[in-house]
């Protein structure tokens, strides 16, 4: 009710470091980095918000109807939201704030793509009609992209929207107060939020930092109180120290170019399955030393079917238990394929964006090496690393894949025709994911993601290694309440110890 | 001027400018060569001299066409030299440099610095003829074999000197521009040389133009002088009448300041000292170069430059006075 | 010297005695002045003349201590007003350099500083040298620059270097030399780089300032010309040695070093109507390192005798302030003075 | 002063003392000690320079540690040692041994191969393009030398990292074909295209720097009278730069070339710290340091190694460099 | 004079246009495009480029380019600060790197020119060894190593300085490792000369004169080894200015320096063409500085 903006008291200070400047984006339909959705879900709110536990509950909404078959739904506004201009926010913001999603053309701009329509049935009801029904509806909604966009702010700021502090406005807990560009932004709790009273800090100094070192050693000094990154080597020694580690939805892979400009030889499925099974992930897991999983299927865990088993558990492992039988097998194949102990095998190029996948690499050709007798493979760290691989220009390159909303079909559609760098097509596995996307029965769809996940086991244009966890450094010995969701942080609840 | 059948050498209104930058939009012109023309006999030595600046050198490339006049002829034989085809000729006419240290590439031995010209215009057969034709080359200038391998810096000025001229005849060329030949020498070495020249001169009848500032050894080997002031000719006589009736008042001031080294001939001469410099090649006076420093100039002079009189047989001056 | 002459009456500024210095070169000394001795009285011109690298320039820098780093000075005096120079500090010579002895140099277009006026540079030896105020000094350089004979001073002080010309930059280094009115000046070569009309000119600036200051002046050459013209005595070095000296009119007219002879009679006669031929001196100096105790022209000596390649002739006055160093003039001395031969 | 009179001195004369010299006395004698040639003589004034030896001493040394070293050692540069990983420096592995159990020691050696290599195949090439366009442009002069030397101020001005980059990026691909296609070039493939990319930005880069250097030679070479000379005896062009304006240049651009290589090894390792550069498993010392960089909290003497002897090299060439610039100085040299 | 500046700000126009379109074909060839990433799709890529007109004809858009840039418009950022005016982004930057650079920069001439005279007074004794070790050490370090060890020594283990720029005392550090090389350089660069000029006849002269050897070093022999030095430092302070890679990005200064490398990875193209335009021209105008300097010092030197 309290337009007046007086100074936060009682609550706390902090810094942390959560990403670079380039990683910054305040514009929710175009933000695509962890670090600058964090951000958003500081200055913004969606329909759904996270709670102190983590949890998904409503945020500027009031009330949810949903219809029977599940597809229409009709959202309530709560009475007492508003821009940190004063303006209310009204149905109005959403509909425009979707609109503008997609015609921005971000990274995340066809997420919302299974809303067929989207009105504003007056200032607080939202009517939206989805094509399908949507068990992670909500997650979606809570989502950046999801949230509301003032048209008038955007139109009267074109192309510099939401690039510095008053370029925009903020319907969420915080207000972006100062962005010194480069070095540090400045979120400032708004009084006038209608759940102010659980917002325990004042102000986030979000410090802007691009190197690893700098931000473990900026942590390490107290500076910061949390941190994304860190030099992964130190995890060790940071590992009692305000290392955690989440779960990541995610798979780390190595993939093969099948495209015209890949080399013959690994169109080869069997070459394919040999340097496949030769890979010893348990050692690259142990380098890492970042409590990864190992990959034994494409999708990664934390996913369960339609009886609530772990969806993985399910499946046939690409890999057996016993990595030196695995071992043979491919000696085996490549003797088939005809480069029995890597003879004539020809010469191929890894490609890796980062020293970290480098030496994963590395540790990779060193074991096909030991165990296929293949010393023609060289990695190489490229600069412009997506348009090589977009456009063809490797052999092997690393792959990784970071789901963005727990549906499985998230992870599978990357192999699909057309949507993968590895230029894979299998028009079985087309069909079988089709048919799963589409199916309405829960049981019968998840035969049909498995049938997926066997074809891509026999195929192999990728091949996993592990399934990474989200991790960062956080001060949990002077400080609580961080809220930690699928790599974006929210600092809002946090309180002093 | 007229020409002798023996002519092998004629010049004729010879030009050289230099542009000079002053600026974007403005060019100067130093005219180091203006107008100059004479004849050289066969077997002879013209003299040329002049104060430092005054275009002697460039006079002497320009005649080998190491630079390109602005304006005028050189007639070598009767036959006109041009650009195109300077090879042949190159062979005919040569140069001996000032500087025995700078003339010699540090870095080549003797009989490559001898061998050069050899090499350049293929006359030799095998390397056993180039090195008997370098050998006999050496000892012509009086520089033992046993040097054919050692380097120029291993060597005295007038060793050098000796080395650049056997680099000079190794073409046997009739005619050899000397550009200060032996100005960089010691008294006792310069000595040496000139002898060394002129003995060449009587032996193989080479043609020279020697360019010197010191007036005494150019009187001593040379059989016609030619003064030079600013790129102009200003006189040009047989050495003896030169010596002994200057016309030109600039010649008059140039021999009475000879130093001689007679203490008693020294303090009987009476002296012209003139005062003030030489004018800048750039900014040239008007019409005769000499006149801001000449005791006898009149308004006539600063009209045009005075062409030249013959005002005995052979004896040319360029002075409105005469 | 020994002998009185008509120069007694003049006060000797200058005894150089027995002056020995060798350069260092990769750890050998090589001897490079080989005892020179000679004195100088207050208003005269000595002249020393010598083959390039015969030691001119080493001996008379060596009077100001202004050495190349590797010399090195092994023995000897200079005396100065009777104070001897290579005894003096740093510090105190600094006072007597370009106030009492002033030096100019042979080329005028290196030896002073570019990137400075012409102004700047003659302030700068007025105010180390003396107390005048500055509009004194100005006025003073002004007047210098006018009496080495340069037009307009006032425009000029406040030009650079490369703005005048050969004759003029020499004019100015003498302007600089003169400032402090010096009692000796040292001429190292200063007309070698410049034009006949022009060298005339600044020879007889010296005369002039000879007989206006009684000014000593060492007037270093290697053109016997410009030395008959003005020094009152001549030394002739060769090979780091004295091998003759004494007045002018000995040096010309009466010489009795071969070396001074071959000198004389390598230069073309300018006067003479007959082309008398040239008799050069044949060879080449001497490789300094390479001397023993030997007459260090007797490589090059017509008249060679086998003394001379065993043993370095002393340095002996024939009277009247002659000295040479040759052991033909011995040889001829003595037995013009009918004294046995030394070998019967 | 008192100089004794002629007549008064009494002096050993022996017999036959008087007698004329023998016209050859000295003949024998003529051979001087001087000594021969201008590499001779810059060689000997090299050998003086304590400092320049010294480098060259240590230049050497790593020469041998890189090229004997990895045929001596047991391990290869890419053998990932199971169980050995993160060693600190020890008996077995004297260095310490990386994340992926290999042995660091033979991957300085194979490092400093790399390094060099770099670092002299850039000079090399900077050194050939570099004089000869120099060369030319000074030779020529007038409106030529003005063109060519505003193509050189423009090639200066644009950032040289932004060059780098775009080089190396635009012709990584068509090299990797060429590497992969062509079989001469097959050897070239355990390097990378990265590398054969820096050898190639190097020559269209750096040249610069050396054609401007022997441009100003030239200009004042080309006034000497001996190029003059060489002119009067009808040499062309082509002549005068091979056997006389290059030649004189020669102490100038060895010297620079000397230089050239620690900043070519600088700036490879500078690429390796952008993540550009050689291909793994070999590595230089750059992306060796560079890669030691995350892990500097845990394995410290990972860093140090490699970049110990960066410097060292970098230290020792631009020593060496000094040294023999001021052997080679023409000015240095009495006439 | 007028006229001469004049002509060489014609020149430098010519060159900064030749560099201008060097720069932007090139940039083109290079593969890729900024809105390429893990999550992009095609179509909302082909949105984007043509959004920004990137589909149309390169020579269409240099045309463009060239316009705009006539206007004074750079454009905007594409992908390192989406939206941001060029002239923006490229001012505030330059801004922090300038502070730091000048600071670095002044501090490279006061130790470095002082203490190469120094050297090359003392040929050859201790002193002159001291400090060729040192600048030799120097100029050996790569700067990432020197910034890592800094940050580790000082920042993490004595906590003397903060990490990260912005603090109190953030400057330190960066400035120390943007000031390393060029003070080192500058040491051997001035002794050198001061050697070179150190046999010439003037000084010969000036000692002759009675001039103690302060004067003689510093007065007379360092202003006649001027000019290589600003030869160095013309180029120098350009690149100082502008910032490093290694100290911005190890330092985290909001700097110019890193944009370099940046935005050349992100293949934001407006940002390159910015940074570059604006570089050549900090160069060309450092070195119409430096030939100005040239004639202030050395009054022979006629301008081109
Ligand atoms: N390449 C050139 N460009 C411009 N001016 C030049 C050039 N070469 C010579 N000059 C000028 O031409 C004039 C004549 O020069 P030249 O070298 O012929 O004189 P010189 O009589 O040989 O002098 P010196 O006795 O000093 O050798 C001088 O003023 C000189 O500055
Ligand atoms: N720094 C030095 N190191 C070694 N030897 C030197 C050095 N300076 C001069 N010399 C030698 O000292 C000798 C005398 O040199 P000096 O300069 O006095 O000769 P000069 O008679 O003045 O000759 P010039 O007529 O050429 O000026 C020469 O042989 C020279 O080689
Ligand atoms: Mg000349
Ligand atoms: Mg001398």
């Amino acid at each position: 009710a309290e337009t007046e903006k007086e100074a936060p008291s009682g609550g706390i200070s902090i810094s942390v470091t959560d990403g670079s400047e380039d990683a910054m984006d305040i514009n929710t339909a175009k933000v695509a980095t962890l670090a600058g959705m964090s951000v958003c879900r500081h200055l913004f709110e969606g329909l759904y918000k996270l709670d102190e536990k983590g949890d998904l509950v409503p945020g500027q909404l009031k009330d949810e109807k949903v219809s029977d078959d599940g597809k229409t739904y009709t959202f309530t506004l709560r009475d007492d939201i508003t821009w940190s201009d004063g303006k209310p926010v009204t149905a109005g913001d959403f509909v425009y704030g979707w609109k503008y999603l997609k015609d921005s053309a971000g990274d995340y701009s066809t997420l919302l793509d299974l809303i067929t329509d989207a009105t504003a049935k007056d200032d607080k009801t939202l009517v939206v009609t989805l094509a399908y029904p949507c068990a992670y509806f909500h997650s979606l909604l809570a989502f950046p992209s999801a949230y509301p966009v003032r048209e008038d702010i955007v139109k009267a700021n074109g192309d510099s929207y939401a690039t510095d502090p008053d370029k925009a406005v903020y319907n969420g807990p915080y207000e972006l107060t100062d962005w010194t560009h480069q070095q540090s932004m400045t979120l400032t709790k708004r009084t006038d939020y209608y759940d102010a009273d659980k917002i325990t800090v004042d102000n986030i100094s979000w410090e802007l930092m691009s190197d690893s070192a700098t931000m473990a050693n900026s942590f390490k000094s107290g500076d910061v109180i949390y941190s994304d990154t860190y030099p992964e080597e130190d995890a060790d020694s940071l590992m009692d120290n305000g290392l955690h580690f989440e779960e990541g939805y995610n798979t780390y892979c190595t993939m093969f170019n099948l495209g015209d400009s890949g080399n013959e030889v690994l169109k080869d499925a069997r070459v394919r399955k040999a340097l496949s099974l030769a890979i010893d992930r348990e050692r690259v897991i142990n380098i890492r030393g970042l409590q990864d999983e190992l990959a034994d299927t494409y999708t990664p865990g934390g996913l369960t079917d339609a009886d609530g088993t772990e969806f993985n558990s399910t499946v046939t492992p690409w890999f057996s238990d016993d990595h030196q039988k695995d071992v043979d097998e491919a000696k085996e194949l490549m003797k088939e394929a005809g480069y029995e102990d890597g003879k004539d095998f020809p010469a191929l190029r890894y490609i890796v964006n980062n020293d970290s996948r480098k030496t994963v690499a590395e540790a990779i050709v060193s074991d096909w090496k030991d165990a296929l007798g293949i010393d023609s493979i060289t990695v190489e760290t490229v600069e412009n690393f997506f348009s090589a691989r977009e456009s063809g220009d490797f052999d092997i390159a690393y792959f990784g894949w970071y789901m963005d909303y727990p549906d499985i079909s998230n992870m599978l559609v990357t192999m699909t025709t057309g949507q993968n760098d590895a230029k894979y097509s299998n028009t079985k596995y087309d069909d079988a994911y089709n048919k799963a996307v589409a199916e309405t029965d829960e049981k019968v769809r998840w035969k049909d993601y498995d049938e997926c996940e066997s074809i891509l086991a026999e195929d192999r244009p990728i091949t996993p290694i592990l399934h990474s966890k989200n991790s960062y450094l956080f001060d949990d010995t002077n400080y609580d309440g961080l809220v930690y969701y699928c790599g974006n942080a929210f600092f809002g609840y946090v309180t002093q110890k | 001027m007229q020409t002798h059948e023996d002519t092998l050498l004629e010049v004729r209104h010879l030009k050289k400018y230099f542009d000079v930058k002053q600026s974007f939009f403005h060019h100067d012109k130093v005219r180091a060569v203006d107008d100059v023309s004479f004849s050289i006999r066969k077997g002879e030595t013209l003299g040329l001299v002049g104060e430092s600046g005054c275009g002697k050198s460039t006079l002497g490339r320009c005649v080998l066409r190491l630079l390109e006049p602005t304006g005028g002829d050189i007639l070598f034989k009767g036959q006109r030299l041009n650009e195109a085809d300077m090879h042949p000729y190159r062979q005919k006419m040569q140069i001996v440099f000032q500087d025995p240290y700078a003339s010699l590439d540090p870095r080549k031995t003797v009989s490559d610095l001898i061998g050069e010209g050899l090499d350049l215009h293929r006359l030799y057969s095998d390397r056993e003829e180039r090195q008997t034709k370098i050998l006999s080359l050496m000892k012509m200038v009086g520089l033992s074999e046993y040097f054919y391998n050692r380097y120029p810096h291993e060597f005295s000025g007038g060793q050098r000197q000796r080395i650049g001229i056997a680099r000079a005849l190794s073409v046997h060329p009739e005619f050899i521009v000397c550009d200060e030949p032996v100005s960089a020498l010691d008294v006792s070495i310069q000595a040496q040389v000139i002898n060394m020249l002129e003995k060449l001169q009587q032996d193989e009848g080479i043609t020279y133009l020697f360019i010197a500032h010191d007036l005494s050894v150019v009187r001593h080997i040379s059989s016609r002088i030619a003064v030079l002031y600013l790129g102009r000719l200003v006189e040009l006589a047989d050495s003896n009448e030169l010596y002994k009736h200057p016309q030109h008042p600039y010649t008059k001031m140039l021999l009475s300041a000879i130093p001689i080294p007679d203490p008693d001939k020294s303090a009987r001469r009476k002296r012209v000292v003139l005062e003030g410099e030489i004018p800048s090649p750039l900014n040239p006076p008007s019409g005769c170069p000499f006149r801001t420093r000449c005791p006898h100039q009149t308004k006539r002079c600063a009209e045009a430059f005075p062409a030249l009189k013959e005002v005995a047989p052979g004896h040319f001056v360029a002075c409105a006075q005469l | 010297m020994t002998n009185a002459g008509e120069t007694t009456e003049k006060e000797t500024i200058l005894e150089v005695k027995d002056l020995k210095l060798s350069f260092r070169i990769q750890k050998k000394l090589v001897p490079t002045i080989r005892d020179v001795s000679y004195t100088l009285r207050r208003g005269e011109v000595l002249g020393i003349v010598g083959e390039s690298g015969s030691g001119k320039s080493i001996s008379s820098n060596a009077i100001i201590r202004l050495l190349p780093e590797n010399a090195v000075i092994e023995g000897g005096q200079i005396l100065f007003d009777g104070q001897d120079l290579l005894k003096l500090p740093l510090r105190e010579l600094r006072k007597v350099r370009g106030r009492r002895i002033s030096e100019i140099f042979q080329d005028p277009m290196t030896s002073l500083d570019p990137l400075f006026t012409i102004g700047y540079q003659l302030n700068e030896v007025l105010k180390k040298h003396t107390n005048l105020s500055r509009e004194d000094r100005e006025k003073r350089s002004i007047e210098l620059l006018r009496m080495v004979g340069i037009n307009q001073p006032e425009r000029r002080i406040d030009q650079y270097p490369h703005e005048f010309s050969g004759g003029m930059r020499q004019r100015a280094m003498i302007a600089t030399a003169l400032a402090c009115d010096p009692e000796l000046l040292i001429a190292d070569e200063p007309t070698t780089a410049l034009d006949v009309t022009i060298q005339a000119q600044i020879i007889d600036l010296l005369k002039e300032l000879k007989e206006k200051f009684h000014t000593s002046i060492i007037f270093i050459t290697h053109d016997l010309g410009v030395m008959a013209d003005i020094c009152d005595r001549v030394l002739v070095m060769y090979a780091g040695e004295i091998v003759e000296s004494g007045d002018k009119r000995q040096i010309f007219y009466d010489h009795r070093h071969p070396y001074t002879e071959g000198l004389l009679h390598s230069i073309p006669d300018v006067d003479g109507d007959e082309k008398k031929p040239l008799v050069p001196i044949e060879g080449n100096p001497p490789e300094m390192s390479l001397l023993g105790d030997e007459c260090a022209f007797a490589r090059r000596c017509p008249y060679a005798m086998r003394i001379c390649a065993r043993k370095r002739p002393p340095e002996a006055s024939l009277g009247d302030g002659h000295t040479v160093r040759c052991w033909k003039v011995f040889h001829e001395e003595q037995a013009k003075e009918g004294m046995r031969d030394a070998d019967t | 002063m008192t100089m004794k009179n002629i007549l008064s001195l009494q002096l050993p004369v022996e017999k036959g003392d008087y007698d004329k010299l023998p016209a050859d006395f000295y003949k024998a004698q003529t051979s001087r000690t001087d000594e021969v040639g201008f590499w001779r003589s810059s060689w000997r004034r090299l050998r003086e320079n304590k400092i320049a030896m010294v480098s060259l001493v240590i230049i050497l040394a790593i020469i041998v540690f890189a090229v004997l070293g990895p045929i001596l050692s047991p391990y290869s540069y890419d053998q990932q040692m199971h169980g050995d990983e993160n060693l600190w420096p020890c008996l077995k592995h004297p260095f310490g041994t990386d994340r992926l159990g290999r042995d660091l020691m033979v991957r300085c050696m194979t490092g400093s191969r790399i390094s060099l290599l770099v670092g002299v195949v850039s000079a090399i090439i900077v050194m050939i393009i570099g004089s000869i366009y120099g060369a030319i442009s000074g030779l020529l002069g007038g409106k030529a030398d003005t063109i060519m030397m505003r193509i050189v101020d423009i090639i200066y001005s644009v950032p040289e990292i932004l060059l780098i980059v775009v080089i190396k990026l635009v012709i990584d691909q068509p090299l990797t074909n060429l590497v992969d296609n062509v079989p001469f070039f097959h050897p070239l493939q355990k390097l990378g295209s990265g590398l054969i990319a820096i050898f190639i930005v190097y020559g269209c880069l750096y040249w610069v720097g050396m054609a401007r250097i022997v441009r100003g030679q030239v200009l004042q070479l080309k006034e000497m009278e001996y190029v003059t000379a060489s002119d009067a005896l009808g040499a062309p062009n082509g002549w005068l730069i091979r056997q006389h304006l290059l030649p004189n240049c020669m102490g100038q651009i060895i010297a620079t070339m000397m230089m050239q290589i620690p900043s070519a090894i600088f700036t490879e390792a500078f690429l390796s710290f952008l993540g550009i550069g050689v291909s793994a498993p070999m590595a230089s010392l750059g992306s060796l340091t560079s890669e030691a960089l995350s892990g500097i909290n845990r394995a410290p003497y990972r860093m140090l190694f490699p970049a110990v002897l960066i410097s060292l090299i970098i230290l020792a060439f631009n020593l060496f460099g000094d040294g023999l610039r001021d052997a080679l100085d023409p000015k240095m040299k009495k006439r | 004079m007028f006229e001469k500046i004049l002509k060489r700000v014609l020149l430098a126009a010519v060159s900064l246009f030749a560099i201008i379109t060097i720069t932007f074909f090139l940039m083109n060839i290079i593969p890729g495009d900024p809105f390429m990433s893990e999550k992009a799709t095609e179509e909302t890529r082909a949105i984007l480029i043509a959004k920004y007109g990137l589909d149309k004809p390169l020579i269409v858009q240099y045309g463009r380019y060239l316009q705009n840039l006539f206007h004074g418009d750079m454009g905007t950022s594409y992908v390192l600060q989406k939206g941001r005016a060029i002239s923006t982004i490229v001012t505030e930057s330059f801004a922090v790197s300038m502070r730091l650079g000048l600071k670095a920069l002044i501090a490279a001439i006061l130790i470095g020119v002082p203490l190469g005279c120094i050297a090359g007074l003392f040929k050859g004794k201790a002193a002159d060894g001291a400090i060729r070790v040192i600048s030799a050490i120097g100029i050996s370090i790569p700067g990432y190593v020197l910034a890592t060890v800094l940050m580790l020594v000082l920042a993490v283990n004595l906590k003397a300085l903060p990490v990260s720029y912005g603090k109190p005392g953030g400057d330190v550090m960066p400035i120390i490792v943007l000031a390393v090389y060029p003070t080192c350089y500058l040491m051997r660069l001035t002794r050198a000369s001061i050697l070179e000029v150190l046999g010439q006849d003037y000084l010969k002269t000036e000692r002759a004169r009675g001039m103690g050897e302060g004067r003689v070093i510093f007065i007379h022999a360092l202003k006649n080894s001027l000019i290589p030095i600003i030869t160095y430092l013309g180029p120098l302070t350009a690149s100082i200015l502008t910032g490093g890679f290694v100290a911005e990005s190890v330092f985290n200064v909001p700097g110019l320096g890193r944009y370099f490398v940046n935005a050349i990875s992100a293949r934001d193209y407006t940002l390159i063409m910015g940074v570059t335009v604006f570089y050549a021209a900090l160069i060309i105008t450092m070195n119409l500085i430096c030939d100005i300097l040239y004639q202030v010092v050395d009054p022979r030197i006629q301008m081109a």
